[in-house]
């Protein structure tokens, strides 16, 4: 495999709002004492008055972010997905959701990437928390392409949203001359007719990459995209699941609530096939992002050997080798260090 | 699906409601302030009865919160706010927060005396398919700028309201209401803390301090006092008035501002007002009258 | 049909605990000035003491609950559903999941059971977003004594737990005899081969109504109760799966993360059968709990034709009629009211 | 899985640490003040030391805050806390609660001075399956009475702690250890209300006022002053003292209580404390020394 270039996703979405605030003045950035971890450095700079950081205070944040969309302007309202999430659900439920304000809510660095920060900074559970709240769309970008057109979409949509930015590295994943992203519909990144893998965010290129290994074992995977977890492409699911008879969800999320259920349910109701559903379900062990993608098989080989398994092959001779790079804390490197949200 | 049919739908302005609010407006702008206590005085009379009867007839209803909280809503619909019922959601309107979103019904009566929709709609509170759920909700009631219920949302959604009117260059004022009880949660003084630190002088809280929550005393409870040290220590500027005063609560909130901070307004009040056996009893948080009871208080209420 | 007697479930639950609380001066209640709604008013008079009401204040409570259980202590922690879990969402994952601390949260009158107080008072997203969250039992008891045995239950295991309690009137389901409650452990009420009705809490008994109306129309339903949610017991669904090749669930929770989803995981992952998920998905409009269980179909005449629909069977002549009883707001009868958590 | 099997597995006590942290303890008990501070001072010293090379070789840490707080933990650790090292669940233990828990080396490292595991075991902080987290784990560590890291996590569960111990007649005492960036959280204010409500004059908070939060001051991001008032207006009584005086830190936290407050110990610190390159530069939140200013650091801390 080639060495492919990686970004964080969280520059994307800094350079887009930049972008868009410079065109509509109603466009406000609202955070946690996370102006770094939430890459909006420049966005201060740039616009210090429309830069709300209301410290360490996520219930507050919300609610802000609600306030100001009522006040006219379109707040995106940035903090660890975590925090976001765990510790404002019910402002998102009641201030956002319900009251059906034009909030736009970023959960930064979702997921596993903390990663030996630990279970208190992952956020695994956001997807299955936000999917439950009516009236929120969900969105998951896979590369910088999506991020920034996902953002576009966001500023220009009247309505609650929620936007999760990864930071660990992903490569392009986006077919050039496509539009990236568009909200509801989710992309075939490769044809097949033997299994489907739907993946989301960072497991997206590693979907990619155990298509590869499974030609290798004479199974043809389709890839889709899922970058709108809720509502979800019924369309594209069935389809997979009409056309390729087995189906393996992947994401950085507890899948019995995030994408997996989400898939699972379209299946069940009308095309019941075989599926497997991968995401880590247990608090995950110390370690760096890369080793816990590993621990918890979200790898290109995690993933192709699920779907052997699924269509009842053997696995024998794809090794456990994944796309591990990235992640934090390598040892005795020194440097800026890994901000905590 | 009759009732659903009838209850449902869209709340539209009540002009001549308007029309008679806006009058209000201007004699109340000229008068003296006995007439002016006269005419609020009045207005809050009304409020109470048709809350109490819609309650009564809907059997569900924050009796005891709606009727304490009645004198601070009709003194900031009748003589403070300026708003635009005609035009929920001109731009340029002052906001006012009820997060103590229980008291939907002493807020849902108060906005059918500005015609934001009709009267006759009360009769719908807390039917099938009504808009005028048990709690406020932004999708459905005009002049409700954000659905509460939960506590301790509503002073968060005011400060944004603040910060956002000030950067759009708008001269409008937020004024959320809070119970005392909602104070235990620690989101407001997240907010109150912003709130200070932003010097958000266009910003008033009324507390309306009942001292009474849902099961006991405010003070039995989880004790406030000294309650107006923390405001003052959070950064806000203070004024302690009696709530039923409508004078003393129209001074307290419109007295010109000294410096930067955001103003907290103690309105004392009486959980039950005006019904004497409603008064400062626990009970009534959220208990209804009966017909008997009903009359009662109708009659007590005249 | 005959008119049963049916049960708050809060009731079985605060007599339990007083019992309980007799034998074991380590059980104490915490509360959010919900002695009333958490029904514990008996306790307080009884054990003074032993019950901390912190006030309104969620994250406080659960938090405190963590604290007793470090000093020893067996706290129950009562609040209305909706707000311990939309409120206290952290605290839950990182104070007593996480920390395995030996807290059993019992989150009272969840589901619509709130009625005409509206979607900020219901707790439909419950199932959701604690199911996400691991080494976290979920249990949902379905009558007066699976919930004393939930609640003895929880008593003698340490570590964390959910019960879910509910509030709208369901009548006895668990057949006499038998333990009333095994966790881990779902209970097969009615044997059957064309179909499986799972359902959980308020909707067991409907599922055993909506058996009754299947038969009439020729369809012999099996009615599984599955009072942990989560961890779920998967032998039961394959056997569901495997046995009668359909499924339909119901629950009062948004079905897409709650017991919906747990069911559809294994049904996908053991033996894929067409399945219904029955449940709220949307914010409910204003009405009664009854009506708004009619309107989102979880009746027993909505889950036999949700059976029907998934047999690929005609409904007609199948009534829209429910089960509807109980519920709140009785206009213009007085009284004492409804509480609000 | 070779790092992962060593780094993995269960922290056992340390005998020979526990024993000379006793004799330290005894000493201590019946040294002079001078000799006291001394101590303290070299315990405090080595701790610093440890604390920067753990981050150096995990690549991970929040250097910054490790360094404000070692004197209040070591003080704690050192002088105050009635705790048994050897078994980690005494029943009347004293309680410390980090609530700041991204210092969690500092916390590790103060443990490992006491002997709740050894001290080669810092060496697995943050490597794939070790016990040691980068936010402390109470599954893993013994030691740690609940997991932290997201912050405004600790008061509330120190105030159940208190008053689960009063409960049981146990007069164990339940010190919380929080940041000052942290009290933005409105979840302490609501422990601070409870606590003071319920007189738990057994539970001490303790805040590392550095001024700095993670990515500015506090003053610049969500003012918190005036803190002592707004502790005082809570109903709690306020100490402030240098934070990196040991003594002044012992005689605020055991000075015999006046009533039935909970006490709030204000403690002026210094973020990065001891190296100079580090001190009171936000940058040093989480910034991780590499091999040089590692080694800077360490002379600077002789
Ligand atoms: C977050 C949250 N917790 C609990 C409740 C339940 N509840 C509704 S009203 C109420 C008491 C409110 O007391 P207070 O704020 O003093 O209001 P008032 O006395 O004016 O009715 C409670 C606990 C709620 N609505 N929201
Ligand atoms: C709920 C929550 N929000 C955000 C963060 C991210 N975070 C970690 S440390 C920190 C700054 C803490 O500042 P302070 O409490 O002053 O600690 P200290 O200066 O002692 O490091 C922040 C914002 C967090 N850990 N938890
Ligand atoms: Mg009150
Ligand atoms: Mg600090």
């Amino acid at each position: 495999m080639t060495v492919e270039e990686t970004y964080d996703c969280r520059d994307a979405f800094a350079a887009e709002l930049v972008r868009l605030a410079r065109a509509d003045d109603r466009i406000v950035a609202v955070c946690n004492d996370s102006v770094g971890s939430s890459k909006l450095a420049a966005f201060a700079r740039k616009f210090p008055e429309r830069l709300i950081n209301v410290g360490i205070a996520e219930q507050d944040m919300v609610g802000i972010g609600a306030g100001l969309a009522n006040a006219g302007l379109v707040p995106f309202v940035c903090g660890a997905a975590t925090f976001l999430t765990a510790r404002a659900l019910e402002q998102i439920k009641a201030d956002v959701a319900y009251s059906l304000a034009n909030v736009k809510l970023c959960g930064m660095s979702p997921g596993l990437a903390y990663g030996a920060l630990g279970p208190t900074h992952h956020s695994t559970e956001d997807l299955s928390w936000l999917r439950a709240i009516a009236d929120l769309p969900v969105v998951v970008p896979a590369d910088p392409a999506q991020t920034s057109a996902a953002v576009r979409w966001a500023a220009q949509t009247t309505g609650p949203a929620f936007l999760r930015i990864g930071r660990f590295p992903v490569p392009d994943v986006s077919p050039p001359g496509e539009p990236a992203f568009t909200y509801g519909r989710a992309a075939r990144l490769r044809d097949g007719a033997d299994a489907t893998l739907v993946a989301t965010g960072t497991m997206v290129s590693r979907a990619l990459s155990a298509a590869a290994l499974l030609a290798g074992h004479g199974v043809d995977a389709r890839v889709v995209n899922v970058s709108t977890i809720s509502p979800l492409d019924r369309e594209e699911i069935v389809a997979a699941a009409r056309q390729t008879g087995a189906v393996v969800t992947a994401e950085e999320a507890v899948p019995t609530g995030g994408l997996g259920a989400a898939v699972a349910e379209v299946v069940l109701e009308t095309r019941p096939v075989p599926m497997r559903l991968l995401g880590p379900r247990t608090f995950a062990p110390t370690g760096e992002t890369a080793f816990l993608l590993e621990h918890f098989g979200l790898t290109a080989g995690g993933i192709a050997r699920a779907t052997l398994d699924v269509l009842g092959l053997d696995a024998g001779g794809l090794g456990a080798g994944g796309l591990g790079a990235g992640g934090l804390g390598a040892g005795g490197a020194g440097g800026v260090g890994v901000d905590d949200g | 699906m009759t009732l659903a049919q009838a209850a449902g739908g869209l709340l539209l302005p009540d002009h001549d409601a308007i029309g008679a609010w806006r009058r209000l407006r201007d004699r109340l702008a000229h008068a003296d302030r006995a007439a002016r206590a006269a005419a609020l005085a009045a207005l809050a009379g009304g409020i109470r009865r048709t809350a109490i009867s819609t309650i009564h007839a809907a059997g569900l209803g924050h009796t005891g919160g709606d009727l304490s909280v009645t004198d601070i809503l009709t003194t900031l619909y009748g003589a403070v706010l300026r708003i635009d019922p005609a035009r929920p959601d001109w731009p340029e309107r002052d906001r006012l927060i009820l997060s103590k979103g229980h008291c939907s019904v002493a807020l849902y009566t108060t906005l059918t005396t500005c015609g934001f929709f009709p009267a006759d709609r009360l009769a719908t509170f807390a039917a099938p398919m009504s808009p005028l759920n048990g709690h406020p909700s932004r999708r459905a009631v005009p002049g409700v700028e954000t659905s509460s219920g939960p506590l301790g949302h509503g002073l968060p959604v005011g400060v944004g309201v603040a910060v956002g009117l000030r950067l759009r260059g708008s001269p409008a004022r937020t004024v959320v209401v809070l119970g005392d009880g909602e104070l235990q949660e620690g989101s407001n003084w997240e907010a109150a803390m912003t709130a200070a630190h932003r010097g958000l002088s266009s910003l008033t809280a009324v507390i309306d301090r009942n001292g009474l929550q849902q099961g006991a005393r405010t003070g039995d409870t989880n004790d406030l006092e000294p309650l107006a040290d923390k405001w003052r220590a959070f950064g806000w500027e203070v004024a302690e008035v009696d709530g039923h005063d409508h004078l003393a609560l129209l001074d307290a909130v419109t007295a010109p501002h000294a410096g930067s901070r955001p103003r907290c307004v103690i309105a004392r009040t009486v959980k039950g007002r005006g019904v004497s056996f409603m008064e400062d009893r626990v009970e009534w948080h959220h208990k209804v009258p009966d017909a008997e009871q009903t009359r009662m208080a109708l009659e007590e209420l005249r």
